[in-house]
C-alpha cells in the first residue's frame, strides 16, 4: 500500500519534471490558461481510458474506442439533423449506442472466445463501417454534419476555463477509482486478470465480469464522442480515426499492466495528464514537427526506464523489509 | 432541413462584432511576427510544399518572421486542440487546412477574435475568415471528365480510385467528375470505385483487381496522384498500357510518369505558389488594421489550375515542379 | 457420529479428448466424517473434486447433495449448498491482498461498497484463530509458495461449510503448519463438518481420517472403514504393490568421507534471506536441508544455482568458482528442481518431450543446427519409462497433466543429463507414494554415482528418510547439523523452531 | 497415428470456404493464375514482417513499431540508391544497410525491454514514433522516386516479393520448428521462469527476437519501396496493424508461447484473399471494414470456438444426446 502511494508521489514527481522542463523552455507554458487547457485535452483519453483500464486490467484490450465515438456521434448527428426529438434524450440514445457497442465487443470476447486484440480490431471496423453506412450524404458525398444548437454546444464549453469535460474527467475518475476499490466488480476485475482459473473457482462469473469491462468502456467512448463533438460543434465519419491507442497509452504509462491484474484510475488519470501535458509542451517547442516527434518519443522512454527503475527499487525494499521483519 | 436550421438558430458560436485585432507593422522589422501553419497530413509532400512556399515568401524577413508548422494528423480534433494552443500562444495569423470545415469553425472564429487572423488553404471552413486561398476542386473533377471523354472518344468504361472519404476537397473533386460524366456524356459508364486511402501501394492492388475484374477499363480517375502512380505501375505489369489514367495535384513524379508516357495526366497546381500567397495575405491581413468582423463572407483567391497531358506537360517548369 | 450421508456421486464417468479418466465412480461422505480419497498419481482425484464442485462437467453420472439430486455447473453453485474446497493447483491472486483473496467474491458490504475495514479484521481473526504466519494486509504476490497455500487453507475455511475439501493441502507446507492443519481439522470434526481429505502423506491420512477411498485407474478401487486403515493394505489397494513405508521416522545419520565437491562460503543476499551460510557436500551424499517456511532455503538455492544474485561468499564445484548463471551451472554439472513448479518447473503449453528436452539440447543430436527429432522423442519417452510418468503420452500438454505427473516431468529433464550436484527444492510435493519411492530410489542411484543431491523438504518423513547428513536453517543461517547418531523428527522439527541445546 | 482433429483442420477449412465462396462469386477473375499471383504479390510484405515478428508474438511481446520502421528502413535503402546515383552497387549498400538499420532498431528495442524491464508496448510505442520523425527528417516530407535501377525495381516485381516471403517463412519455420533456439523461444514465451531455470537467457532470446523482427521489417521495407518504386515518411503506416491481425488470424496467442509461422502466413493470405474479394466484388471501401470483421469473428471465432473447452463440452453433450437418441 505504502509502495504504491509512494510510486504514485513519483509518477507526478515526473510529471513536474516535464512541466518543468517546459516551462523553462517556453514562456507560454507555465501559465494557468495552458495548465487548464493540458487537463482539457487530457479529459476525452481520460475519461475513455477509465473503461479501457477496466478493459486492460482483465488482461483485454479495447481497440475499437475511436470507432464506437464515430458510431455514437454519428447516431445523434442524424437525430439531429432528422428528427425534433430533444437534445437530452438524443445524448441518451448516444449513449446507448455505447453501451450496445461495448456489449457487443464483451460478447464477441468473452463469449465467443475471440482474442481480444482481433476482435475489438474486427468490430473497429464494423462500428466504422456502420459509421459510414449511416454518415449524412449530399448529393452523394460524406458531409461533416454541424450540431450547433446551444444546448449540445454549451457541453463542449464550461465555466471559463473550467470546461465541462474537465469536470466529467475528474468525476468519471473518481468514481471509477471508488468502484475498483470499493465494490466486488472492481476486485473481480482483479482476479480475472491476474488467475481467471482461481476467479472462477472463487464462484466469480468470468464472462460476465469482462462483458461488463466492455459495456464500461463503451459507456466512456460514449461519453468522449458526446464532449468531442459538441466541442467541435459537428461530426464526420472520420471521428476519432487512430483515436483508440490514446486511452490505452494513458493508462500503461500509469501503470496498467497489460498483462492484467495490475494498474488503477489513478495511474490512468496522471497518465492522461502526462500525455497531454507531453504534446502541449512539444508543441511549444518552436521547432520541425519531425524533431517534435523523436523528442517525444525519447521522454516517453526516459519516462517508463525511469519508472521502471524507481519500481524495481521500490520492490527490492519491499522485500528486504519482508525479510527483516519476518518473525517465525 | 427545415428542423435543422431551427435547432442551430440558437447557436453557439456567437458572430462576435468587435474584435481586439491590433496592427502590427510587418516589414519594418521592428516587432517580432509568429506565423503558424497548421497542415492536415504533414507528412505528405503536398503539405510540405505549401509549407515551402510559405517559408520562401517570408524569407526576405525571416529574422523577426517565423513560421511554426503544426501537424493536423487528418485529424479536426487534433486541429481543434492545435488552434486553441496557437490562440493561447498568441500567434500573429495563422494558414490553416481544415480537415473538417465545420470542426473547425468555432476555431477559426476564436482565433479571429483574439485578433488572429486565419487565412485558410484549399480546406475551407464554414465559418468567416480573413481570407481563403483555394485551387478548385470541383472544376477540377469536371475537367478531368471532359479530358477523359474527350480521349475515349466520349463513350467507354471508367473507374474511380477513391482517397480516404470526407476530406472536402477530394470529395468535391469526385463529385464534380461524377455529376459531369452523368449529366454530359451518357455513354460513359463509371463501372466502379474503390477506395485505396491515397497510398500507392493500396492502389496498385485495387488497379490490380480492377483489371482481373472487368474485360474493358478504358479510363482511370485517381483522386491524386499517388494513387494513379500506382495505377499506372499496375497497369504496366498487367500490359495494358493503352488505359487512361488520370490524377490530381501534379505532384514532381507524376509530372514525370506523365512526360514518359506512364501516365496520361493530372491537374496541376503550384502548391509553392498557393502556399507563398497564403503566407503574403497573411502577412498583409497582420499589418492592417481590418478585422474579419467587417467581412460577410470570406474573400477568396482562386489559383488557376493547369491541365497537365503530355502535351502541356513541358510548359511547367523545372522549378516549379514539388 | 451421524451415518447420515451428506454427499454421494453415482456412477461418474469423465474422459479428456477420448482418454477415459474416470469410469463408473462412486464416492460418498458422511456428516461429520474426515474422508480420505487417494489413489496414484494420475487417478483422477483432483477430476473426481472437481466435477463435484462443478468446475468440470461430468460425462455421466449424478451428484446427490443432503439426499437430493443436484446439478452443479459452476464453483458458485457449489458454495450455495455449503461446499467449499482448496483445490490442488493454488487458486490465490497475486495482486489482491490476503483478506482480499480471503472473501474474493464474499466481500462483507456496506450500501454496496466494500467494507475493507471489517474484512480485514475478519481476516485477522481467522489468522489469529488459526495461528497462520500471515498479516491481512500483506499482497499475495510477495508471498511464497508456502503461504499461498496457507492463504488458500484460510480461505477455504472462512466458509463455514458443511463440506470442506482439501486436495493436498500441506504439499507445500512444513511440519509446524500441517500440524496447525491437522488441530483444526479434529476442530471441525467435532462441529460436525464433513471433510474430503486428499493427501500422498500417508501418515496424515491414518491419522485423520474415519473412512478412505482408493481410485485407482480412474475406476473404484475400495472403501475402508476406519478399523480397516491399515498401511501396507491401502498401499497395496492402491498402487498394486507393496512399499515399506514405515521408513523415515528416525534415521542414523553419517558424514560422506569422499571428497568435498561443492563448498559454499560466507553466502548472503543483500536484504537477509540468507546470512553468511556455509556448508560442504561431499561426492555422492545425499545432503538434506531442513526448516520451516521461510527460513531461506529456497532462496539460497536459487543463489548458488545463479538464478538469484548474491551479494557476497562463494560457492565452488570441486575447486573451481561457479560463475552464478543457470546456464553456466548447468555447464558446470548442476541441476535444479524449483519447489514451484507451477510458476517455475515446466512449460505448461509444451508437451512432456518438449519439457524433457528443454535443458538436453547440447547433449540431443542434431545436424546442424537442426535438432534430431526423433532424438529428442527418444528422450522424452525414456523419461516417461525411468520415472513412469503417466499418460506415458509424450505429446500431452504438460499442463493439462496431473500435478504428481507434472512433477515427474520436471524432474526427468534433470535426470537425463550427467550430473555432479543436484539440486531438489520440494522434490516429492503431490506425488504418490509408489513414485516417492522410485523418487528416492532415483536420488539414492544418483548419489551411488557420485552425485551430490541437495535435499530441501518440509516433508520431514523424506528429509530423514532420504538424507544422510541434514542441515537446518533458520531465519537465514544454518542453525543446526546433524551428521551421526540417530536423528528423529521431533528433533529437527525443534530445530527448525529455534530450540537448540 | 496422429489424429486430425477439428482444431487442426479449422484453418484448412476456413481457407477453403473462401475459395468457394470466390470462385462461386467471381469464377472468371478470382481463379485466375494472375489473380492468385496479385494477392500473394499484395501480401508479401506482411508475410514477410510477420515472419520475423513472430518470434517477438511468441515471446509475448509486441512490437507496434514495424510499421513506421518499415517506412524508416524504405527511406534508408531509396536514399542510399539515389545517393550512388542509381547503380547497382548502390543497391547493394542500400540494402545493407538497410538491413543493419533493421537490426539496430531491433537491438535497441531488445536491450531497452530486457535491461530496463519496460513493457514492450510503451517502448515500440516510443519508437513508432521517433522512427516517423526520424523517416521526416530524412525525407524532408517529400516523395523520394527511385525508378532505377533494375537491380532495385526488380526486388518489387513478381514473383520476387513471393519467392523473399516464401524464403523468410522457411527460414523462420526452420528456426522454430527445427532448432534448439527455436525451442527456447517457445519456452520463455510459454513460461520465462522455467526457461531462466532451464538455463535458458531469457535476455538473449528477447533481444534475438527484437533483432528478427527489425530485420524481417527491414526486407519489407525494402520490397515496399521497390514496389512503390517510391518512399516517404509515411510509408508502412498502419503496416503493424495488419502483421498482427495476420499472425493473430494465424493463431497467434498475444500472450505468448502458441503460434507459428504457417499460421502466421495463413493469416496474411486470409487478409490478402479478403481484400481481394472485397475488391473483386465491388464491396464500397468504405464498407471493407464491415465485411472484414465479421469475416474475422466468424473464421477466428470458429478457430477459437475448437480450443474452448467449454465448447468441447458442450459438443460432446450434444454427441452423446444424440447416441442416446439413436
Ligand atoms: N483438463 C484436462 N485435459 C486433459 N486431461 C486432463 C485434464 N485434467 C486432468 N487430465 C488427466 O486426467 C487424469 C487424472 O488427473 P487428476 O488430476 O484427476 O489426477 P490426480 O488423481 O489428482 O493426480 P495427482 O495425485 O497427481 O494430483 C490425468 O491422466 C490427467 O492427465
Ligand atoms: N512469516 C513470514 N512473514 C513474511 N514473509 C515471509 C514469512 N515467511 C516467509 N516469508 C517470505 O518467504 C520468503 C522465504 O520463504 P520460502 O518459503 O521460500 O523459504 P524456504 O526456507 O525455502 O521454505 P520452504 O522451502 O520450506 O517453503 C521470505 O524471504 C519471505 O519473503
Ligand atoms: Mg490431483
Ligand atoms: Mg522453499
Amino acid at each position: 500500500m505504502k509502495q504504491q502511494n509512494l510510486r504514485r508521489i513519483i509518477s507526478l514527481g515526473m510529471l513536474l519534471v516535464l512541466v518543468a522542463l517546459f516551462s523553462a523552455l517556453s514562456k507560454y507554458f507555465l501559465n494557468p490558461n495552458n495548465l487548464l487547457e493540458i487537463i482539457r485535452d487530457a479529459a476525452v483519453p481520460g475519461i475513455i481510458g477509465v473503461g479501457v483500464t477496466y478493459v486492460i486490467i482483465t488482461a483485454g484490450i479495447d481497440l475499437s474506442t475511436g470507432a464506437e465515438m464515430a458510431l455514437v456521434a454519428m447516431v445523434m448527428a442524424n437525430i439531429y439533423r432528422y428528427t425534433l426529438i430533444p437534445i437530452p434524450i438524443m445524448i441518451l440514445v448516444g449513449i446507448l449506442v455505447g453501451l450496445l457497442c461495448g456489449l457487443f465487443n464483451g460478447i464477441i470476447v468473452a463469449r465467443l472466445h475471440l482474442p481480444e486484440f482481433i476482435g475489438t480490431l474486427a468490430t473497429m471496423g464494423i462500428f466504422r463501417a456502420i459509421t459510414y453506412i449511416i454518415a449524412i450524404k449530399e448529393n452523394g458525398t460524406i458531409t461533416s454534419q454541424p450540431m450547433k444548437a446551444y444546448s449540445y454546444a454549451i457541453l463542449g464549453k464550461g465555466f471559463g476555463r473550467i470546461y465541462f469535460v474537465t469536470i466529467a474527467f475528474i468525476v468519471v475518475s473518481v468514481i471509477g477509482q471508488i468502484v475498483l476499490k470499493n465494490t466486488r466488480f472492481g476486485t473481480n476485475l482483479y482476479s480475472v486478470g491476474a488467475n481467471p482459473k482461481a476467479a472462477e473457482l472463487s464462484g466469480i462469473n468470468i464472462a460476465k465480469t469482462r462483458i461488463i469491462a466492455y459495456v464500461i468502456v463503451g459507456f466512456c467512448a460514449a461519453l468522449g464522442a458526446i464532449f468531442t463533438t459538441a466541442r467541435l460543434q459537428s461530426t464526420t465519419a472520420l471521428l476519432g480515426d487512430g483515436f483508440e491507442f490514446n486511452p490505452i497509452a494513458a493508462s500503461v504509462i500509469g501503470g496498467v499492466s497489460l498483462a492484467g491484474g495490475y494498474g488503477d484510475i489513478l495511474g490512468t488519470f496522471i497518465g492522461a495528464i502526462f500525455m497531454a501535458a507531453l504534446e502541449n509542451g512539444v508543441l511549444k517547442l518552436q521547432m520541425n514537427t519531425a524533431y517534435q516527434y523523436v523528442i517525444k518519443g525519447c521522454i516517453i522512454i526516459a519516462v517508463v526506464i525511469f519508472d521502471a527503475w524507481f519500481n524495481s527499487v521500490m520492490e527490492k525494499r519491499a522485500q528486504e523489509a519482508a525479510a527483516g521483519g519476518k518473525e517465525e | 432541413s427545415g428542423e435543422a436550421t431551427a435547432r442551430d438558430e440558437g447557436g453557439a458560436t456567437t458572430e462576435a462584432s468587435a474584435s481586439n485585432k491590433v496592427k502590427k507593422d510587418v516589414y519594418s522589422g521592428e516587432q517580432e511576427i509568429k506565423i503558424a501553419y497548421v497542415a492536415h497530413d504533414l507528412s505528405t509532400p503536398n503539405n510540405q510544399a505549401w509549407l515551402e512556399g510559405i517559408q520562401r515568401e517570408i524569407a526576405p524577413w525571416s529574422d523577426h518572421v517565423t513560421v511554426q508548422a503544426f501537424n493536423g494528423e487528418s485529424s479536426a480534433e487534433t486541429q481543434v486542440t492545435i488552434m486553441t494552443d496557437i490562440i493561447n500562444q498568441q500567434y500573429d495569423a495563422i494558414i490553416l487546412q481544415c480537415s473538417d470545415g465545420t470542426a473547425l469553425a468555432d476555431s477559426v472564429t476564436q482565433a479571429e477574435e483574439a485578433g488572429i487572423p486565419v487565412v485558410t488553404l484549399n480546406l475551407d471552413c464554414t465559418s468567416v475568415h480573413s481570407a481563403l486561398v483555394m485551387a478548385v476542386d470541383y472544376d477540377a473533377g469536371r475537367m478531368i471528365a471532359d479530358q477523359i471523354a474527350e480521349e475515349i472518344g466520349g463513350k467507354g468504361k471508367v473507374v474511380i480510385i477513391e482517397g480516404v472519404q470526407g476530406l472536402t476537397r477530394t470529395d468535391n473533386m469526385e463529385r464534380g467528375f461524377i455529376e459531369t460524366v452523368e449529366a454530359n456524356y451518357p455513354d460513359i459508364e463509371i463501372i466502379d470505385k474503390q477506395s485505396a486511402s491515397f497510398e500507392k501501394e493500396t492502389a496498385m492492388t485495387v488497379m490490380n483487381s480492377f483489371l482481373q475484374n472487368y474485360d474493358q477499363i478504358d479510363a482511370v480517375f485517381a483522386i491524386n496522384d499517388a494513387m494513379a502512380e500506382g495505377a499506372a505501375l499496375a497497369c504496366q505489369s498487367a500490359k495494358k498500357g493503352d488505359i487512361i489514367i488520370w490524377g490530381a495535384d501534379g505532384e514532381k513524379d507524376a509530372l514525370e510518369m506523365i512526360e514518359s508516357g506512364q501516365m496520361t495526366g493530372t491537374i496541376y497546381t503550384n502548391s509553392w505558389d498557393q502556399g507563398s500567397t497564403a503566407a503574403k495575405i497573411a502577412l498583409l491581413m497582420t499589418g492592417s488594421e481590418y478585422s474579419y468582423s467587417v467581412l460577410s463572407e470570406t474573400p477568396q483567391v482562386i489559383m488557376e489550375p493547369v491541365i497537365a497531358t503530355k502535351d502541356t506537360v513541358g510548359s511547367i517548369s523545372e522549378e516549379d515542379r514539388w | 457420529m451421524a451415518n447420515e450421508i451428506i454427499l454421494e456421486a453415482k456412477n461418474i464417468y469423465k474422459s479428456f479428448s477420448g482418454v477415459p479418466v474416470l469410469q463408473d465412480v462412486h464416492f460418498e461422505v458422511r456428516k461429520g466424517e474426515v474422508h480420505a480419497l487417494m489413489g496414484e498419481n494420475g487417478a483422477g482425484k483432483s477430476t473426481l473434486i472437481k466435477i463435484i464442485t462443478g468446475v468440470y462437467s461430468k460425462d455421466a453420472g449424478s451428484i446427490w447433495w443432503e439426499g437430493k439430486e443436484v446439478q452443479v455447473s459452476s464453483y458458485a453453485d457449489v458454495q450455495k449448498l455449503g461446499i467449499a474446497c482448496i483445490y490442488q493447483e493454488l487458486s490465490v491472486e497475486p495482486p489482491l491482498t490476503v483478506a482480499q483473496n480471503v472473501f474474493l467474491g464474499r466481500e462483507p458490504r456496506k450500501f454496496g461498497l466494500i467494507d475493507h475495514k471489517k474484512m480485514i479484521k475478519d481476516t485477522e481473526a481467522l489468522i489469529k484463530q488459526y495461528g497462520f504466519p500471515l498479516k491481512a494486509t500483506d499482497l499475495v504476490s510477495n508471498l511464497g509458495i508456502g503461504l499461498r497455500q496457507l492463504v488458500e487453507i484460510l480461505k477455504g475455511l472462512s466458509c463455514d461449510s458443511k463440506l470442506l475439501i482439501m486436495d493436498e493441502p500441506t504439499a507445500s507446507l512444513s511440519g509446524k503448519e500441517a500440524e496447525s492443519l491437522f488441530g483444526i481439522i479434529e476442530k471441525l470434526r467435532e462441529k460436525e463438518v464433513s471433510i474430503i481429505y486428499i493427501s500422498h502423506r500417508l501418515e496424515e491420512v491414518y491419522r485423520l481420517s474415519d473412512r478412505l477411498t482408493v481410485l485407482r485407474n480412474g475406476k473404484n478401487a475400495a472403501v475402508l472403514n476406519h478399523d480397516e486403515i491399515e498401511p501396507r493394505k491401502v498401499i497395496k489397494t492402491m498402487i498394486g504393490k507393496e512399499v515399506d513405508e514405515s521408513a523415515g521416522s528416525a534415521k542414523e545419520m553419517r558424514t560422506n568421507p569422499n571428497e568435498v565437491v561443492l563448498d559454499v562460503k560466507d553466502f548472503s543476499d543483500d536484504i537477509g534471506r540468507f546470512k553468511n551460510v556455509s556448508f560442504q557436500a561431499h561426492k555422492g551424499e545425499i545432503l538434506g536441508f531442513g526448516g520451516l517456511i521461510g527460513a531461506g532455503r529456497t532462496e539460497l538455492m536459487r543463489a548458488i544455482y545463479g538464478i538469484d544474485k548474491h551479494k557476497s561468499g562463494t560457492a565452488t564445484l570441486n575447486g573451481v568458482e561457479l560463475k552464478y548463471t543457470a546456464k553456466s551451472s548447468i555447464q558446470a554439472g548442476f541441476g535444479f528442481v524449483p519447489e514451484d513448479r507451477r510458476n517455475q518447473g515446466f512449460i505448461p503449453l509444451l508437451s512432456t518431450v518438449k519439457n524433457v528436452a528443454l535443458t538436453n539440447y547440447d547433449i540431443i543430436k542434431a545436424s546442424g543446427p537442426s535438432i534430431s527429432d526423433k532424438d529428442e522423442r527418444d528422450m522424452g519417452i525414456r523419461a516417461i519409462k525411468q520415472i513412469d510418468i503417466r499418460p506415458d503420452n509424450p505429446d500431452k500438454e504438460v499442463g493439462l497433466m496431473s500435478g504428481g505427473n507434472q512433477q515427474k516431468v520436471v524432474l526427468g529433464k534433470w535426470i537425463m543429463r550427467d550430473l555432479k550436484v543436484l539440486i531438489v527444492d520440494e522434490p516429492t510435493a503431490g506425488i504418490d507414494v509408489g513414485a516417492k519411492d522410485q523418487i528416492y530410489a532415483i536420488l539414492e542411484d544418483l548419489a551411488k554415482q557420485g552425485v551430490v543431491v541437495i535435499l530441501v523438504t518440509s516433508d520431514l518423513q523424506e528429509l530423514i528418510r532420504v538424507s544422510h547428513r541434514i542441515l537446518v536453517m533458520r531465519k537465514g543461517s544454518i542453525i543446526k547439523e546433524f551428521n551421526s547418531g540417530v536423528v528423529t523428527q521431533s528433533m529437527v522439527l525443534e530445530a527448525g523452531s529455534g530450540i537448540v541445546d | 497415428m496422429k489424429k486430425l482433429t477439428l482444431n487442426q483442420l479449422s484453418k484448412p477449412i476456413i481457407l477453403v470456404a473462401f475459395f468457394l465462396i470466390l470462385t462461386i462469386l467471381r469464377p472468371s477473375s478470382f481463379l485466375s493464375a494472375s489473380n492468385l499471383g496479385n494477392v500473394l504479390w499484395s501480401v508479401s510484405v506482411y508475410g514477410i514482417m510477420v515472419s520475423g515478428t513472430i518470434f517477438v508474438f511468441l515471446l509475448g511481446g509486441i512490437d507496434l513499431s514495424i510499421g513506421s520502421l518499415c517506412g524508416l528502413t524504405a527511406v534508408t535503402c531509396v536514399m542510399t540508391v539515389r545517393h550512388f546515383n542509381y547503380s547497382t552497387t548502390g543497391v547493394l549498400l542500400g540494402i545493407l544497410l538497410t538491413l543493419c538499420v533493421g537490426l539496430l532498431a531491433g537491438l535497441i528495442h531488445g536491450v531497452i525491454i530486457t535491461t530496463f524491464k519496460v513493457p514492450a508496448f510503451l517502448v515500440t510505442f516510443a519508437t513508432q514514433i521517433i522512427f516517423l520523425g526520424l523517416s521526416m527528417i530524412f525525407t524532408n516530407n517529400k516523395i523520394l522516386s527511385c525508378q532505377n535501377p533494375p537491380a532495385f525495381t526488380m526486388i518489387g516485381k513478381n514473383p520476387v516479393p513471393i519467392i523473399l516471403m516464401i524464403i523468410a517463412a522457411a527460414i523462420s519455420w526452420f528456426v522454430l520448428r527445427k532448432t534448439a533456439t527455436g525451442r527456447y523461444v517457445y519456452a520463455v514465451g510459454g513460461n520465462p521462469q522455467a526457461a531462466a531455470i532451464s538455463g535458458i537467457s531469457v535476455t538473449k532470446i528477447t533481444i534475438m527476437a527484437y533483432m528478427i523482427s527489425g530485420f524481417t521489417t527491414a526486407i519489407g521495407g525494402i520490397v515496399l519501396a521497390s514496389m512503390t518504386q517510391q518512399c516517404m515518411a509515411s510509408t508502412g503506416s498502419g503496416y503493424e496493424q495488419f502483421v498482427i491481425m495476420a499472425g493473430v488470424i494465424g493463431g497467434i496467442s498475444l500472450l505468448g508461447g502458441e503460434g507459428t509461422v504457417p499460421g502466421a502466413i495463413f493469416g496474411a493470405v486470409i487478409i490478402g484473399l479478403l481484400q481481394n474479394g472485397l475488391n473483386l466484388m465491388s464491396v464500397p471501401s468504405t464498407q471493407h471494414g464491415l465485411v472484414r470483421g465479421i469475416v474475422i469473428i466468424a473464421a477466428v471465432g470458429f478457430d477459437a470456438l475448437q480450443r474452448d473447452p467449454g465448447f468441447q463440452g458442450w459438443l460432446a453433450k450434444r454427441k452423446q444426446a444424440s447416441a442416446k437418441k439413436a
